[in-house]
């Protein structure tokens, strides 16, 4: 040991120090974290720490109404799955409707009522109390109602059924408005106005996918989002494969392959908007072969005359052998259906050929007979949709707020702003003194609102829903809140009632909570009796239907009906119409639903915004399908930035090169494009600004597939966000198929190929 | 038996015929390609419950995505003669499963109910998984993710939620097999009954084109489908031997 | 022999002590920077990557590899020529060996250094690395043995160990030779490291036994090496990956590129260090041919390979190859040919293989290649693989980019501290290719062969 | 000459005693850390003692810890459950008053986590109560500590579930997906 100095003392001591202050320094960063544990003041009645409890409900994200389950954990929303024991849904669900958690948990929503302070469009709000908003609203609308200025009023909801929908009217009715609307782009009027002119109903019937062996489905994507996707998806899988002796065929009739296109067994496309007349030359064919038997057969024989084989061939490009192929086997594969809507119906021929579609029904009688069209009861509560407002109604709203009919607009979750082509409905609202939105989000017209008074989302609110269509028996549900409300928000329904109040309508709504309000309107489906409803008191009645989510009435329609001589003869369908001349713009535009975003509304849901497109796998983003000859003339890849021009505007979109659309025609998707709709949806383009406002005659209904466009290539490009690779399988048997080549030499047994196990 | 012996044994005994017998479960899957429809509803379920990050639209232009399940599509033919068709593509938990080999610290390996884990907090992130997988269903963190409040409420507290450096992958909701199992625990039952744990894909298909089962229990649905003459795995020529088993999509020619 | 007639026991002291003593502004000012660019371009981008998650790398879904493992196996290659070239030349008693082999098994030493921290590098949670590492602990787990990865592991940590052993037995007498030379701390140093070497009969005995020893164990270890790094690809199946020729493949194509590299680092220490008496143009002709030979196999298997994946009549193969082929990435695989397969064959001339600068220039050109070589293996396969619809691409992001130009800088930072402390030339080795001094050295003669 | 590589290492000494006393310091930093600042038993917000409750008064676990045998979390007990009790019960003690401090301002007392695993560990308290495993196994003798802190003998780590389900010879107890998530 050598003799240690005064410095080296001083070295080691410092050295000393170091390692110390490192090794206690080593143990505080590796050390574990405190957390918390935060107990209830008050222990809560429904629910235990540590144990999913589930809530039924009714779903929101579409005008399907399928009924919920949501599981919830420690107060919070974690998962919805489909509610089993509710017919429409019978547990399943698409992923639009698994991604209603987003809409309650989303971050942009709106936090409380706001109020304008700035220039409208401006987007400058301030946060004001939940009375004030009330107040300033109120006054106004006791008001006009006390100068008996009620209809100056304006009431524009998205679709809302069950007793929201009630208390609407009602709350219309006490301040003497006949301007209560519902409006959504995707409403299917065409498809009511056509029922109601061939069965003389303006209500849907049920097709029963689940039992038919045939389907054609002219333009309907029966399994993307027309009208009740998953029920019909149920009906398809069963259809396909639940039958241990047949498997259901299904056709699918569109110029541009959708969803349920790829999943036919036979995609044909005819040109657009030749549909019907498609639909009437499988109709002359099955008449004219003497495959149909009724007593109006002779009527029919005329009415068809001009619908030859041959004729419709040439009208609708598809091949004379295609058409007696499908109308032969149409008839003879018993139960056959025929569906149509989507595409075909948004011309302006669109409720001739949905009538024309009603008639090939009609011809291989499969009304009210198992996989065939049911007609549907009397919904037992509330029904809504003859307040859908067409476009040309809204254009004739917009028409009267620019003449300063309207002095108040009450707007709730509908958007116009960014749904209604060519309308000049931004000007129109700037000619409306006070604009009041009730939505949870900040949506193009929301925006332009003076008063926002924020609603909850479904999953916070009371409500009730009578699905339409109907299953073939009477059904509702109620929808409940499954959590306790996030923000400083009230329910639509008590913002209603509320300001009925306030406005001095107590005597005429007297309610004071929605919940009450349903419960109610459930007290007179109760006292209707049925079932074993008069055993059991209706409070037990109310909390077994709160259970159960649903509750329904096996009653079935009568199918007997008669058709009307007069529809037979007055059937036909005239050619379709197109905006534009096609010389100046060569293509037709095909706008359709999005899967994913739907109308736009989904486009705020990271999830649905990160949903791979079904078709295209594309991501975050708008883009335009061109058929690959075409796009070969015109040398335009993938990603190629084009201008898509019609008469009426100028968008920007990736080219995305598809395979399945028919050469002159090009698709863009709907529901990109917002600029206020929050931090996820504000990006792509809308396809709706350039749609023409070309109409259906005969029911006013936008015909957004009659827009001619012309494209040209900018010359930029962009990478499109897709998950896809390569999208030809290069005979490696991935998707593996009983037909073709591939069921040749290769064994369908499992371990084709031996494994050789050794013993041991 | 020498080191190698041992070595090859524990390679091959998932395969053995009878390996699973002393176990209780032997999970698969089938999935009917003639019900499948490409929603995807699965896709969003699956992000749903297993508390899948939202990546945005950066990182999945730079194919960072996370999805356990995802379907693929693939084109045959040209206009007007097209067909498109869909192939859900999830983890197959094949018996003889080649990422299980390379992990080298053993996060991922073949437990007794014929699953094919992976154990996220073992993870070192060698990717060499992902490599050695077929099927490409193995998904990487590549960054720590982010949930914009209050978008995290949404989390399922049964699930983990993977930090960056880990890879993962379905685990056939390994949470609601524990959690079956723990009911029937309750009930005094051995084992789950058929149909009383579905993974949230086969839970939510509105076709009910996926379905998952006991391949032991000759009397679960599952097992009955095996049976189907329809039935193919996807790559078998590879002999992954996996539990995913596909039926295949009836195609005839305009009959 | 070397060309220097006159060059004496002496020089060889004087010049190899000068140059471990003597340090120039030159030296600091290349230190520095390489010490800079160490921190600036491998350290800073890897601990941004640490912090912000393997994304910094340009790698996504399906390519989850990249140009880390590329590095990786690019550096196990480089440290190849070094020990396994020494070992072969010393066993076959190539007495050109003797003034080059220190220089290169300090390469492999390093190589294998920069080649581990690669691995580090391209860890999700590097963190855990010691959970590859077979050690007991409460959580019962062990490494899995049957990992290609885990053989790696295993087989590295052995080439590194003997190596370093080699590296430092083959030393010793330097150091000796040094340590008399020297004064103050590096005196303290060197006789430390010399372990009391005094020159006699039985120490140079039993240093030439073990030295002999070692080498033969080195070789079949290199070997050995390589192989197990090719395993990493070729037991999985990925299509192009898994090849049988890989193994050999893997280990030719180390050989070539640390030849190269070899070639390379003699031509700085010969421009630099002032070792022009000592490597020679014969240390480069018989390079050059050593190259030439090697060039030829590496082509030969190249084209095993394209024939084996084109007659394998398999989508997913040919799909592959054409990827690699003509391909996002055809030009580097031209570019390979061309650098690996086309321009070794001037070494047909004995008047290039004699020529310095362009056996430079070919010696970096062939690293590139084989470079390059080593990205296309992970960067291309990965991204065409069985299902058409995962396939992907990849392009390396600038974090890669950077770190792998760090690496170099690392490289070059424990080469330039190497040169200080070891004797870059082995001193004792290359008097034993001399003749006998006509006059008496003024040291002892430590090192002077009985 | 000198070829001794002795004084050569007897040079070295003060170089080599100045590392030692670092390293020697580490272990004594980082021992003094564990020692003093352990943090497995940190000062809550009411000194609340198990000793009296669970030890004395022999109330038994359950008693508060409801949740512990019908689901995977054991729960705290709410306030209101406290104050059941300590409405009649020790009313006047200080820490009672700040308990009922909380009560009247209806918040809940932000207690500090002791027994914490890690967020990727699936534990059931309902299993292994049904199983018959007693708290003190994993949680220490909690009944005679004044202050809850964790133990050695239960020291929340992946080792004392192993050997438990070991020796149990729990079904499947070694797999990793049994526990980890």
């Amino acid at each position: 040991m050598p003799n240690i100095d005064r410095r080296d003392f001083i070295k080691l001591v410092g050295a000393g120090s170091v390692g110390v202050g490192a090794g206690f320094m080593l143990r505080e960063t590796i050390k574990h974290p405190t957390e918390q544990l935060i107990p209830h003041v008050i222990a809560p009645e429904d629910f235990s720490t540590g144990i999913a409890t589930w809530y039924n409900t009714v779903c929101s994200m579409c005008a399907a109404g399928c009924g919920i389950s949501v599981r919830t954990r420690e107060g919070r929303a974690k998962k919805i799955e489909g509610n089993p024991s509710h017919p429409v849904s019978q547990g399943r669900l698409c992923a639009l409707g698994q991604a209603g958690l987003q809409v309650l948990y989303n971050p942009d929503r709106l936090t409380g009522p706001l109020m304008q302070t700035g220039q409208r469009g401006s987007g400058s709000f301030a946060q004001v109390t939940w009375q004030e908003g009330l107040d300033k609203v109120a006054d106004r609308l006791e008001l006009l109602t006390a100068e008996n200025q009620g209809n100056r009023i304006g009431l524009l909801s998205q679709g809302v059924r069950g007793h929201l929908a009630q208390l609407f009217e009602l709350f219309a009715d006490q301040l003497g408005s006949e301007r209560l609307l519902h409006y959504d782009f995707d409403h299917p009027h065409t498809l009511y106005a056509a029922n109601h002119r061939f069965f003389g109903e303006a209500r849907l019937p049920y097709y029963d996918l689940k039992n038919t062996r045939y389907l054609l489905s002219f333009g309907a994507d029966y399994l993307g989002n027309w009208i009740s996707p998953v029920h019909h998806s149920l009906g398809f899988g069963h259809s396909r494969q639940g039958r241990s002796d047949v498997r259901g065929r299904f056709v699918q009739i569109e110029p541009r392959m959708s969803m349920s296109g790829a999943a036919a067994d036979e995609w044909i496309s005819a040109k657009p908007g030749t549909e019907g007349i498609l639909a009437l030359g499988l109709a002359h064919r099955i008449v004219s072969e003497g495959h149909y038997s009724g007593v109006d057969r002779d009527d029919w024989t005329t009415a068809l005359s001009g619908y030859t084989t041959d004729q419709v061939a040439e009208q609708t490009g598809v091949g004379a052998d295609t058409i007696r192929r499908i109308a032969d086997t149409f008839v003879h594969t018993e139960p056959s259906l025929a569906i149509g809507g989507g595409s075909a119906a948004n011309h302006s021929n669109g409720v001739d050929t949905l009538v024309a579609v009603n008639a090939l029904n009609y011809l291989v009688a499969n009304i009210g007979k198992p996989g065939g069209l049911v007609f549907n009861p009397e919904p037992a509560g509330p029904a809504s949709q003859d307040r859908q407002a067409s476009y040309r109604t809204m254009l004739e709203l917009a028409e009267d707020a620019k003449q300063g009919n309207i002095e108040i607009l009450i707007l709730n979750g509908t958007n116009p702003v960014f749904s209604l082509p060519s309308a000049g409905f931004e000007e129109a609202l700037a000619e409306i003194p006070l604009i009041v939105s009730l939505s949870s989000f900040m949506d193009e017209t929301t925006a332009l609102a003076d008063i926002i008074l924020p609603s909850h989302t479904y999953l916070e609110s009371w409500g009730d829903d009578f699905p339409e269509p109907g299953v073939g028996f009477s059904i509702g549900s109620v929808s409940q809140p499954v959590v306790s409300p996030l923000y400083n928000t009230r329910a639509t329904g008590d913002i209603v009632l509320q300001l009925a109040k306030q406005a001095g309508l107590s005597d005429a709504i007297p309610w004071s909570s929605m919940k009450d309000f349903i419960k109610d309107g459930w007290r007179l489906i109760y006292d209707r009796g049925g079932l074993d409803t008069q055993k059991e008191s209706f409070e037990s009645f109310w909390r077994s239907i709160l259970k159960a989510g649903v509750w329904g009435e096996k009653t079935h329609r009568d199918p007997a009906f008669t058709l009307d001589k007069r529809v037979i003869n007055s059937i036909a369908v005239p050619p379709p119409e197109f905006s534009g001349s096609s010389d100046a713009y060569p293509f037709i535009l095909h706008p359709y639903v999005s899967t994913t975003l739907h109308d736009g509304h989904a486009a705020n849901l990271p999830w649905m915004q990160e949903l791979p497109d079904p078709m295209t796998s594309v991501v975050y983003g708008s883009w335009v399908e061109i058929n690959p000859a075409t796009a070969g003339q015109m040398n335009l890849k993938e990603g190629d930035l084009v201008d898509i021009e019609s008469p009426h505007g100028q968008i920007r979109a990736p080219v995305y090169v598809y395979p399945a659309i028919m050469p002159g025609v090009i698709a863009m998707p709907i529901g990109q494009g917002h600029v206020t709709y929050g931090r996820y949806a504000n990006r792509g383009v809308n396809p709706i600004e350039i749609l023409s406002p070309r109409v259906d005659q005969r029911t006013g209904a936008l015909a957004s597939s009659a827009t001619r466009v012309k494209i040209k290539a900018t010359g930029r490009r962009i990478e499109l966000v897709k998950t896809g690779g390569n999208s030809r399988e290069l005979g490696r048997e991935i998707v593996q198929t009983t037909g073709g080549k591939a069921s040749q030499g290769h064994s369908a047994k499992l371990n084709s190929i031996p494994i050789t196990v050794v013993p041991t | 038996m020498s080191i190698l012996d041992r070595i090859a044994d524990g390679w091959r005994k998932y395969r053995k015929p009878g390996y699973y017998d002393e176990f209780d479960y032997h999970w698969g899957m089938t999935v009917d390609l003639d019900r499948c429809t490409g929603c995807e509803a699965c896709v969003t379920a699956c992000q749903s419950e297993n508390n899948l990050p939202i990546v945005g639209e950066k990182a999945f232009a730079e194919g960072r995505e996370v999805k356990w399940i995802r379907i693929e599509r693939y084109w045959e033919g040209e206009f007007p003669d097209v067909k498109l068709r869909f192939i859900p593509m999830l983890c197959q938990h094949c018996d003889s499963a080649p990422c299980e080999t390379v992990c080298p610290v053993s996060a991922t390996y073949h437990n007794q109910d014929g699953l094919n884990t992976q154990v996220y907090n073992r993870c070192i992130g060698t990717r060499s998984c992902a490599v050695y997988c077929p099927y490409e269903v193995r998904y990487f963190n590549f960054y720590d993710h982010h949930w914009d409040s209050p978008l995290d409420q949404q989390l399922n507290p049964d699930v983990t939620v993977r930090e960056k450096g880990v890879m993962e992958k379905c685990t056939f909701c390994i949470q609601r097999i524990r959690q079956a199992k723990d009911v029937a625990k309750d009930d005094g039952r051995r084992r789950v009954r058929d149909g009383e744990v579905q993974p949230a894909c086969v839970q939510t298909c509105p076709t009910q084109a996926l379905v998952f089962g006991d391949r032991k229990d000759p009397e679960s649905q599952v097992s009955k489908l095996m049976n189907n003459p329809r039935t193919y795995r996807v790559l078998d020529e590879l002999n992954t031997d996996s539990s995913v088993v596909y039926l295949k999509k009836v195609e005839d020619d305009h009959a | 022999m070397p060309e220097a007639k006159e060059l004496q026991y002496a020089d060889i002291h004087r010049d190899v002590v000068r140059s471990i003593v003597e340090t120039g502004p030159k030296y600091y000012i290349t230190l520095g920077t390489a010490i800079f660019v160490t921190l600036l371009c491998f350290f800073f981008p890897w601990f941004y990557q640490l912090y912000y998650g393997i994304g910094a790398a340009g790698l996504n879904h399906p390519q989850v590899w990249g140009t880390y493992l590329a590095s990786f196996i690019f550096w196990i290659g480089l440290s190849h020529s070094g020990t396994l070239l020494s070992c072969v030349l010393h066993l076959t008693n190539s007495s050109w060996r003797k003034a080059m082999y220190r220089s290169a098994e300090a390469m492999t030493l390093f190589s294998l250094v920069v080649a581990f921290t690669f691995v580090m590098v391209h860890l999700g949670r590097p963190w855990f690395i010691h959970w590859s590492l077979p050690y007991p602990n409460q959580m019962e787990m062990w490494p899995n043995f049957r990992s290609p990865l885990l053989f790696d592991v295993m087989a590295i940590t052995t080439y590194l160990t003997g190596s370093a052993i080699f590296i430092y037995m083959g030393s010793i007498p330097d150091f000796a030779a040094v340590r008399d030379r020297t004064i103050g701390w590096r005196n303290t140093m060197y006789t430390l490291l010399s372990l009391g070497w005094r020159g006699t009969d039985r120490e140079w005995h039993r240093l030439h036994w073990a030295y002999t020893f070692l080498a033969v164990l080195i070789i079949p270890l290199a070997v050995s090496v390589h192989s197990i790094v090719s395993w990493d690809f070729a037991l999985s199946i990925v299509p192009a990956l898994h090849q049988t020729i890989f193994a050999p493949y893997f280990v030719v194509g180390a050989i070539y590129s640390g030849t190269a590299g070899i070639v390379t680092v003699m031509f700085i220490l010969r421009k630099y260090m002032d070792f022009g008496q000592y490597i020679t143009k014969v240390h480069f002709d018989n390079l050059g041919k050593l190259l030439l030979v090697l060039s030829l196999i590496w082509t030969y298997i190249n084209m095993v390979e394209l024939f084996t994946g084109w007659y394998s009549g398999a989508s997913t193969e040919h799909e592959a190859l054409q990827y690699k082929l003509f391909g996002y990435y055809a030009p580097l695989y031209w570019e390979m040919i061309l650098f690996c397969a086309v321009a070794p064959l001037l070494c047909i001339s004995k008047r290039f293989r004699t020529s310095f600068v362009p056996m430079l220039i070919l010696s970096i050109a062939v690293n590139i290649g084989m470079y390059t070589e080593r990205f296309l293996i992970v960067g291309t396969s990965l991204s065409r693989q069985y299902l058409p619809d995962a396939w992907g691409l990849y392009v390396p992001s600038l974090v890669e980019l950077s770190i792998i130009l760090g690496s170099f800088a690392l490289f070059s930072t424990f080469f330039l501290i190497f040169v200080k402390i070891f004797p870059s030339v082995s001193m004792y080795e290359v008097k034993e290719t001399m003749s006998t001094p006509k006059t008496e050295p003024e040291a002892p003669p430590e090192g002077n062969p009985a | 000459m000198n070829v001794s590589i002795v004084p050569a290492l007897k040079a070295l000494i003060p170089a080599a005693l100045v590392v030692a006393v670092v390293l020697l310091g580490l272990v004594v930093g980082f021992w003094a850390n564990a020692a003093f600042y352990p943090g497995t038993s940190p000062e809550q917000p009411i000194a609340f003692s198990h000793k009296i409750h669970a030890g004395e008064n022999e109330i038994p676990c359950m008693y508060c810890h409801t949740q512990a045998r019908r689901s995977i979390s054991a729960g705290v007990p709410s306030v209101s459950k406290c104050m059941g009790c300590h409405n009649e019960v020790a009313t006047q003690r200080p820490q009672i008053r700040k308990l009922k401090n909380y009560w009247e301002n209806k918040e809940p007392i932000p207690w500090i986590k002791v027994h914490d695993l890690p967020d990727f560990v699936h534990f059931t308290h309902k299993r292994h109560i049904a199983a018959g495993i007693e708290c003190q196994t994993c949680h220490g003798p909690v009944e005679t500590m004044d202050q809850i802190r964790l133990t050695d003998a239960a020291p929340m780590e992946m080792g004392l579930c192993l050997n438990c389900h070991k020796q149990k010879e729990v079904a499947n107890g070694l797999d990793c997906w049994t526990c980890h998530k």
